[in-house]
C-alpha cells in the first residue's frame, strides 16, 4: 500500500495525457477550410452593460487555436474548422470582415451595435491576428458602440485595447476561463492558465478602462463552461456558482457568460459521450444557477447551444423549448422571476440527479 | 487486508458476503444508507476522512466514467491511503488493480450496463483484479430487473439511484419490464407504495415503488444464491431483456471465471429448462470428466438406455425393468440430455442425480449434438465386446446412429421401431440380446464403482491408483472402502455420489500416483474449519467441494473445500475448508 | 347468451376480458369475492338459486374430478338450467360441452396442473367446446409461478385458494419458487404482510402474501396481454418450473388452437430470447408465407445480407453500405434468426420489423436449421439469374453453404473469410459482383413492394391479381396504390407493412381471383364497429388485424378483424371488426 | 338449453356406470385363494355397550361379496380377496373357524369376550354362510360373551340372531350403512339399498333383543364411510355428522363405527387418486365429527386405517401418530377431551380446506 498522498498526480503529466489523446482523436477529422472566409456569422441580441443590443456575431477563421493543435480543450471541437497549418494573412482576414459586412447589409435594416469576434483562440494573439489586421478592424468598426474580442488572459494587454477604445467603441474581452477553480479548469478542461492569471487580465481591462476615460469603456467578458467531462452534475453546478461569483467579485469583469457543455464531435467529451461517460448539462441546472447567481454585481447571460438534442444541454424533451426560452429571456432582463414561470415533471428528475450521482455512477440519466 | 467483508455462501460467481460494519449486512444488497462518499478529486483536493466502522467509506477519487482513455487513466491514476476502516476504492473495470480496501466501486457501470459483452468483461476483468473476498460495487445502474444477473455475474453491493431515477422519470420497474407509468391502468404489485389509487400516485411513488421491488428482488437472490440454485433462476429472468440473455451467455464463454467458482457438488436442483443449460459449468463439467478421466472397468456388453425422470436412475421403474432383463450381464449407461451419457457407476455423482428437465419427447438439434459428440467421445476411450442400444426412436436413436457411423460401430437395437423400452417385446429383444453373457459380481460392482467414482474426482487412473486392493462394506450406494487389513479408507456419499476419505485413505492418496488437491497451512493443528488466514498457500485446482489435503508443519489432515484455490491464497477472511479427520505430526 | 363475460383484448390465446358484473372486474383475475357456489349435487339436491348481478353464480353441479370415468361422467352429467344471471356450469375438462352459461369452471384442475400435455389438452378441449365469449375459470391451483401460464393457455378466472392453502402449508410463493418459510431467512417481497419481523410471520401471513404475489402476478399478465407481449414474459417465467416450460411448448405444438387466436400484426416487440421462440406462431407463420405466398418480381441477381439490430434493415447503418454498394442493382434479402429470410420488400412486415434477439454471434443448430430450410424453400420458389452471398462467416455461411449444397447452386461469396460485409474489401466486392446489372426503377421497386405485400397478407398470386395496372404515388414506406384513373386503393401502413384498402381496393379486391376474407352482417349499415351479435358469418380463415370484406344486405364496406373468425361467429359480445369504409347499398 | 330438472339424472343410469366400471377395474386384479383359510384374522380391544372388551376378528373367505361381483362399492376393493366364482362349503368354512381359534390359542393369555365375524359381503346371507355352519359357528363361540356379524339391512333376521342369542352371546350386527344419505350411499358409494332398510334392520335386531331377554341383548352397530368419492372434505365431515345422529337416534342401533375411506387398489377411488382426483380425509375431519357426535346416544368410535401413509387418512405426516392416538382413546374412553390434548399446524390448513374445498377444486392438498 502506498502512503496517503494529499496531492495525488503530478501536474503534468495530466495535461501530456489529455493533450495526447486530443490530440490522437482531432487527427481523425479531415477538414480544410478557405481562409477567406469567416468560419460563421450571424445576427441576435446580447445583454450589455449598456442594456440589450443588436449583434454581430463573427467566428473569424485565424488558423486556429495553437493550444489545440497540442491536444487543446477536452470539449472543444472548433480547431478543425480552422486553417490547417499556418496563419492566415492580413488580406485574408480583411476578407472575412468584408463577408460579415455583406452578411449583415443583406439581413439587417441597420447596422449592429455590437460586434462580436471570436478565433476559436485569440484575437489579442499577434501571432493569429497582426497588430495591424488588429488595427484595420477597430477602424472598420468604429461606428459601432461595443466590441467584445475573445482572448486568453495572457494577451490581454491594455495597449490592444486601446487600438478600439481609441474609436470610442466600448471594448470587451471575452476570456474563456471556463471555471474559476485551476483543479477543473486543468484536469477536466486541460485549460493551461490559471484565475490569477484571468485576474491580471481583468487588471489590465481596468487599466485600459481607466486609460479610455468617458470615450469609451473597456471590460473583460468572462465565458465559463457549465459541466466540463469527469464533474457530475451537482459538482458541475455548485462549481459554476463559485465561479461566477468568483468572476463578478474581480475588478474589470463586468459579465460573465456560461456556456453549457455540449458534445462536439473529435472532443474528448465525444468518446466518453459516446461510451455513456458524459450527459450534457440539464437546462434545470443552468436555470438554477442563473437564478442563485441573480444578484451578484456583473450581468450573468447563457445561451445554451444544441438545447433540446441529446448532444446538447437539456431536460426530458417536453420542456425544453420552454426552459430555453426563460434562459433567454432572464439573459436579456436579469430577472430570476422567469424561472417561476416553468416547470415540468422532470424537475424531480433532476433534483434526485443532483442529490445522488457520483463520479463513480455517473451519468444517471441520458 | 479485508476486515470488513467477508463471504459465507458461493453460487458461481455470485456470493452471498457480509459487510461487517457497526450493523453487519448481507450481501447482494443495497448500500446507499451505509456509503459514505468523500467526494471526487476531479472537483476539488480532498482530505482522507476520519471514517468509522459503521460506514463504507468511499476514499477520495477520480473515476474515469466510459470512454476515458486509457492515457488519461493511467496519468489521473489515483494511489488509494490505507485506513483502518471499512473502505472502498474507485476503479475503472478497464483498469482495475488491488488498492487493499475492503470493497471497489467501478467507475464506467454506466457503459458497461446494458451490454452483455460488456458488463461480462468488466466483471471478469475487475473480480481477477481485486482479491477474491472484496465486495464489487456497482453504483447506479441495480433494477429489479438487471440485479439478479449483475449479482449472478458476480456483483455484490448496489444501491437504490438507479431505481429512484427511474421512477422520477415515470418508468415503473418491474422484475419483467420498466413499463411507462402513464401506460398503466392499475399497479401490479402489493408494496406499500402501490396501495393507493392508481390516480394519485406520483412518480414519488413510483420510485419507492421502485425501491421495493429491487429489494424484493434481491432477497430472492440472496436466497437464490443460499440455495446454489441463481442460474436456473437467471435461466429464466434472464429473458426479460435481450441484453441479460446475452450477458448469460457471454458469462459462459468465460469458462476459467466461471468454472473455478463453481463447486464441483451441490445439494441442488438442476433445472434443465432451455438450451443454454447445456453451458452451464456443471454440465460441461461432468461430460468433460466422464470422457477424459472415467474409464469402464466390466468386460460386459454396454447396454444404452434412455434415463429416467427419478434420479438415481436406477430407483425408478424402468430401469427397474431394464435390470430385470439385464440381470448384470451388461454395462449400463444412460443417455440423458442435458448431461450427455451417465455409466451405471456415476448415476448418484452430482449432477446425474440432481438435474432436472423438461418432459416434452422433442429433442433439439443441439442436444442431439451435444449427446452425440459426448458419446462419441465416451464410445472412443471405452471398447465394449458387444454394443446394445436400448432406446426409444425419437432423438435417442437418432444419436445412435449418428456416432455409429461416426465410429463404424455395429450396433444391436433392441427397441422395435416406434416401441417403447418398457414394452415386454423390448425387453425380451434386450435380453436375448445378452443370452449367453456372464453376469458380474456384487463385489466387482462395488469396487468398479467406487474405482469409477475416484477417476471422476481426482483425476484419469486414480481409481486404479487408489483402489486396487480393497474389500468393500455396507450397502450400495453406502459402499466403505478398505483395505486388505480392514481399515477404513474412504466411503461414498450417495448424495452427490462422492468418496470421504478417512485419514488412512488421505495417506494412501498421498502416496499415489493421482493428482492431489492441497491445502498448505501454517504450524498449528485444525480442528473444524480451517480459516482463510490459516492457509499459507492452496492447490489453483482446488474447487468448492473438492477433497483436499491439509497438511502444515504440525498437522495432517483431510477435508473438503468450501473455497476455490486462488480464493483459499487470497482471501483474509472466512472458512477455506473443513476439517473431517487430523492428525498431529 | 354470454351477457355478462366480453373479451376486450387477445394475445394468442390468452385475453383480457371483462366479467359485467354489478361492479365489473377485468380478467384474468381472482374472482374469489363474486363467486357464489350453489352446491354439488353429489352430496344432496339443490334449488336452482335466485342469483343476482353481483355476484357468478356456480349452478347446482356434479364435478368430475380427474380419474372419473368417461361412464360415470356420461351417467352423471348434469343439465345445467337457463338463468338470467351471471352463472359457471362446472365442466370436466374431457367432457366439455356448451351450456350456455358466462363462464366455466373446470372439475378436473387438479389433475391437468402440475402436467403440461394434460394442462394444454384440458384447456384446448374446453375451450373449443365452449364458445369463445364465455370465460374459463380454474379454481384452487393459481399461484403466482404457474398464472401466467395458465393465463396465456387461455385461463380467464382464478382465485385465491391455492394461494392461501400453500401459506397455510407453509409455502412461501413467488413468481419463481415455492420456497419452504422456515428456509427463509428474511421475506424477499414487500406486500405489506411482509412487513414485519421474520419471528412475527405466521403462515397466515405467508398465506396473505401468497394471495398479493398473486395478485400481483395477474396485474402483470392483464398488462402484457394489453401490450401484446404475454408470450415474451411467459418464454422468461415458465422457465421457473418444468412442467411450465412443458406446458409452453405442449401449446406450440397446438398449432391450429395457437394459430387461430395469434394476431397477423401487432404493436409490440417481438423478444427472441430462447429457442421457444423459433415455435412462435408468429415466426412460423412469417416462414411459412414467405416461402409459399410470396414471389419475387424482379430480374436482377439475389443479394443475401445479414439482418441489422436497427428495423427496418433499411434504416440501419449497414443495410446503408450495402445498398450504397448495390444501388438498385441486386434484390436484397436478409437472413435472420429467428425470422428466416426477409425479402426487402417485406422488410416492414410483422414481425420482420419487431423482432429483436440476443446479440452473441452465436448460432445454434436449431437456428441454423430453421433459417437453412427456410431458405431452402425459399430458392425453390424463386430463381434469379445470379445468388451473391453478402454475408459473415459465423452462422450466415454456413447456412448458405448448406443451402447452396442442397440445392445445387452456384453462389458468389464476397465477404472475405474472417471479414466483415461492411469493410470497404467486402463492399467492393459486392460492387463488383453486381458491376454491369441494370438498375431497376423506383416504379418498378414500388409497384413489387405493395404486389409483394399482397402477396403476403392475402394469398399466393394476390399481388398479380390486385395490383396488375397500378400507380403508386406519396414516399416509401407510406406508398398509395392507385389504378390508372388516379383513384386510391390502398394505402401501405408502415408500421406493420400490411395494406388498408379504399372501398375501391375492396371491390377490386372481391373482384380479382384473390382469396378475400369476409365477413356477412345483418341488414344494418355499420360505423365505427360491427359488434359480434351483428355478424350472421364469417371466414374460419380469419384473423386479428386481417383486411376484411364485411357485407350484408345493406352495406358493403372494408375494415379490420378484431376477433378471429370462429370467435366472429360463436361470440355475442365484443367488437367483431372495425368499419375503415362502408358504403350503403 | 334444457329446461332446468331438480333431480337431473336418472337413477338406475348412476348404479349401472358405476357398476360397469367398477366391474373393469376389479377384472385387473388376478388372484385366488383357498377356501379353507380365513381372509385374515386378529386380536385388538374393542368399545362395547358393556365396556371395553378384548376382540378375536375374523375376516371370513365365504365367496365374496355377490354385489362386489356385480361391479360393488367405489372404495371397496376387498371382493378380490375372495374365492374366486362360487360359494364355500361348510368344511372348508369350519376349516377357516379352527384356523382362527388356533391363532387365538397361539397369540392370547385367554380367549376374547368378543368375537367379530366379517365377510366382505353379508354373514346373515345364507348363500354365503349356509344355516347350519351359522349355527355350528353360534356353537363354537357359544362361551364367548359378545359377537358382531356382517351383514347387509335385507338379511338382518330375529331367527337369525336368535342362533347366538340362544347361547347368550350378545349379538351385534355390523351393517356397512356408510352414510344416512340415501343420495350420498347411491351415487358415491354405490350401495343400493336406502336408509330405510338399515331402520327395518334395526326393529328386527330390537325384536330380537326383546325376545332374547335378559339372557343375551341383541343390536345393530352401524359401519359409516368418512368421505367417499366426489365429496369434498367439508361435505363429507357435514354428512358424517348427520349420519351419526341419524343413526344414534334409531332403537336398536347402539355403536356407530366411522371408518376413514383409505385408498384400495383395484377402485373406483383408486383410479382417482391415481389421477390426483381423490384424497383420503384428514385425521383431523374425523377427531372433529368424533367431538361433535360425543353427545349422541350411541357409541361412537373409529378406527383409521391406513393413517399417516398417502393412501389413509392423514393430516401432515408430523402429527398423524398423535391424532391416530387420540382417536384410539376416544374409542376407548368416548371422552372428547382428549383432543385438546393434540394440535398442530396443520389444522390451519385443514381448516381452510374445509372453508375452500369445492368440488371444482378438490382435493386441495394431497
Amino acid at each position: 500500500m502506498s502512503k496517503p498522498t494529499p496531492d495525488v498526480y503530478e501536474q503534468g503529466k495530466g495535461m501530456d495525457a489529455h493533450n495526447k489523446v486530443m490530440r490522437e482523436i482531432r487527427s481523425r477529422k479531415e477538414a480544410s477550410y478557405d481562409p477567406h472566409e469567416p468560419t460563421r456569422v450571424w445576427l441576435d441580441e446580447d445583454n450589455t452593460p449598456g442594456g440589450v443590443k443588436r449583434s454581430l456575431t463573427i467566428i473569424l477563421n485565424t488558423g486556429g487555436c495553437r493550444w489545440a493543435r497540442a491536444g487543446g480543450c477536452t470539449m472543444c471541437g472548433y480547431v478543425a474548422e480552422s486553417v490547417d497549418g499556418g496563419s492566415v494573412s492580413h488580406e485574408a482576414l480583411m476578407n472575412q470582415i468584408d463577408v460579415c459586412l455583406e452578411h449583415e447589409a443583406d439581413n439587417a435594416d441597420e447596422p449592429a451595435e455590437l460586434i462580436k469576434i471570436y478565433t476559436s483562440g485569440s484575437f489579442l494573439d499577434e501571432r493569429e491576428v497582426g497588430a495591424e489586421t488588429r488595427r484595420a478592424i477597430g477602424e472598420t468598426f468604429a461606428d459601432r458602440e461595443r466590441i467584445v474580442l475573445e482572448s486568453l488572459p495572457d494577451f490581454v494587454d491594455r495597449e490592444k485595447i486601446a487600438d478600439f477604445t481609441r474609436h470610442s467603441i466600448d471594448t470587451d474581452i471575452a476570456i474563456g476561463l471556463e471555471t474559476a477553480t485551476d483543479r477543473v479548469r486543468h484536469d477536466c478542461v486541460n485549460k493551461y492558465f490559471d484565475f490569477a492569471d484571468f485576474e491580471d487580465a481583468c487588471a489590465e481591462a481596468a487599466e485600459a478602462n481607466a486609460e479610455a476615460g468617458d470615450d469609451a469603456d473597456a471590460g473583460i467578458k468572462a465565458y465559463l463552461l457549465m459541466k466540463p467531462p469527469f464533474l457530475t452534475e451537482s459538482e458541475a453546478v455548485e462549481d459554476m456558482i463559485s465561479s461566477i461569483e468568483r468572476c463578478a467579485d474581480v475588478d474589470g469583469c463586468h459579465t460573465v457568460s456560461m456556456n453549457p457543455c455540449n458534445v462536439q464531435r473529435y472532443t474528448m467529451v465525444d468518446e466518453l459521450y459516446f461510451r455513456d461517460g458524459y450527459r450534457p448539462p440539464w437546462l434545470w441546472s443552468v436555470a438554477h444557477v442563473l437564478e442563485q447567481t441573480a444578484d451578484v454585481d456583473a450581468i450573468v447571460v447563457s445561451d445554451p447551444v444544441g438545447h433540446g438534442s441529446d448532444r446538447g444541454p437539456h431536460n426530458c424533451q417536453d420542456c425544453d423549448d420552454r426552459v430555453q426560452k426563460a434562459i433567454k429571456d432572464f439573459d436579456l432582463r436579469q430577472d430570476p422571476t422567469v424561472f417561476e414561470q416553468v416547470s415540468c415533471e422532470c424537475e424531480g428528475t433532476w433534483e434526485v440527479v443532483l442529490e445522488r450521482e457520483r463520479s463513480f455512477n455517473q451519468p444517471l440519466t441520458r | 487486508m479485508t476486515d470488513y467483508f467477508e463471504v459465507h455462501a458461493r453460487d458461481g460467481a455470485a456470493r452471498v458476503g457480509e459487510l461487517r460494519l457497526e450493523s453487519p449486512r448481507t450481501t447482494p444488497a443495497l448500500v446507499d444508507d451505509v456509503l459514505e462518499d468523500a467526494g471526487s478529486l476531479w472537483s476539488a483536493d480532498r482530505d482522507v476522512p476520519e471514517g468509522d466502522e459503521s460506514t463504507l467509506t468511499v476514499l477520495p477519487h477520480r473515476a474515469f466514467p466510459g470512454g476515458t482513455a486509457p492515457e488519461v487513466q493511467e496519468s489521473f491514476a489515483v494511489d488509494y491511503p490505507d485506513v483502518d476502516y471499512p473502505s472502498v476504492a474507485v476503479v475503472s473495470s478497464e483498469h482495475a488493480t488491488d488498492h487493499g480496501t475492503d470493497a471497489y466501486a467501478v467507475s464506467d457501470v454506466q457503459s458497461i450496463t446494458g451490454h452483455g459483452a460488456a458488463l461480462v468483461e468488466a466483471v471478469v476483468n475487475t473480480r481477477k483484479a481485486i482479491p477474491a473476498d472484496t465486495a464489487l460495487l456497482f453504483s447506479g445502474v441495480a433494477t429489479p430487473r438487471n440485479v439478479a444477473v449483475l449479482a449472478y455475474a458476480g456483483v455484490d453491493c448496489f444501491d437504490e439511484t438507479a431505481a429512484v431515477v427511474k421512477g422520477m422519470e415515470g418508468r415503473y420497474l418491474t422484475t419483467d419490464e420498466a413499463y411507462f407509468l402513464e401506460d398503466l391502468e392499475d399497479l401490479p404489485c402489493s408494496c406499500p407504495a402501490c396501495q393507493q389509487p392508481r390516480e394519485e400516485f406520483t412518480r414519488k411513488d413510483c420510485a419507492e415503488h421502485n425501491v421495493n421491488a429491487l429489494e424484493a428482488e434481491l432477497g430472492i437472490v440472496r436466497r437464490r444464491i443460499r440455495d446454489g440454485r441463481l442460474r436456473d433462476y437467471v435461466e429464466g429472468q434472464a429473458r426479460h431483456d435481450q441484453w441479460l440473455t446475452a450477458a448469460m451467455r457471454e458469462l459462459d464463454s468465460q469458462w476459467g471465471y466461471l468454472e473455478e467458482r463453481t463447486p464441483i457438488l451441490r445439494d441442488a436442483q438442476i433445472n434443465a429448462a432451455t438450451e443454454d443449460t447445456i453451458r452451464r459449468v456443471e454440465i460441461q463439467r461432468f461430460a468433460d470428466r466422464v470422457t477424459t478421466r472415467y474409464r469402464n472397468r466390466f468386460s460386459n456388453p454396454l447396454v444404452l438406455v434412455p434415463c429416467s425422470a427419478t434420479k438415481p436412475y436406477s430407483e425408478s421403474q424402468s430401469h427397474r425393468q431394464f435390470h430385470d432383463a439385464v440381470q448384470w450381464r451388461g454395462h449400463l449407461v444412460s443417455m440423458t440430455s442435458p448431461i450427455g451419457v451417465v455409466p451405471q457407476e456415476l448415476e448418484t455423482t452430482y449432477p446425474a442425480q440432481q438435474y432436472d428437465t423438461v418432459v416434452t419427447g422433442r429433442w433439439s438439434e443441439d442436444e442431439k449434438g451435444f449427446v452425440s459428440s459426448v458419446l462419441e467421445r465416451y464410445l472412443e476411450r471405452n471398447e465394449y465386446p458387444k454394443i446394445i442400444a436400448h432406446v426409444p426412436d425419437e432423438g435417442y436413436r437418432d444419436i445412435v446412429e449418428r456416432v455409429e457411423e461416426a465410429l463404424d460401430l455395429e450396433i444391436i437395437y433392441t427397441v422395435p421401431e416406434g416401441g417403447h423400452p418398457t414394452d415386454d417385446e423390448s425387453l425380451a429383444n434386450l435380453s436375448a440380446a445378452l443370452s449367453g453373457e456372464l453376469k458380474y459380481a456384487k463385489r466387482e460392482r462395488e469396487h468398479n464403482t467406487v474405482r469409477a467414482i475416484a477417476d471422476y474426482l481426482l483425476g484419469d487412473g486414480a481409481g486404479d491408483d487408489l483402489f486396487t486392493d480393497i474389500q468393500t462394506t455396507s450397502r450400495y450406494p453406502k459402499i466403505q472402502v478398505r483395505d486388505r487389513e480392514d481399515t477404513q479408507l474412504a466411503t461414498m456419499v450417495p448424495q452427490y455420489g462422492t468418496l470421504s476419505f478417512t485419514l488412512e485413505g488421505a495417506k494412501r492418496w498421498v502416496d499415489s500416483d493421482a493428482p492431489t488437491k492441497r491445502v498448505e497451512i501454517d504450524g498449528f493443528v485444525p480442528h473444524g474449519s480451517v480459516l482463510a488466514p490459516g492457509v499459507v498457500d492452496a492447490d489453483e485446482e482446488i474447487r468448492v467441494g473438492d477433497e483436499v489435503i491439509v497438511e502444515g508443519p504440525k498437522a495432517f489432515g483431510v477435508g473438503r473445500a468450501e473455497m476455490f484455490g486462488r480464493e483459499m491464497q487470497s482471501s483474509t477472511r472466512g472458512i477455506a475448508c473443513e476439517i473431517r479427520h487430523v492428525e498431529e505430526k
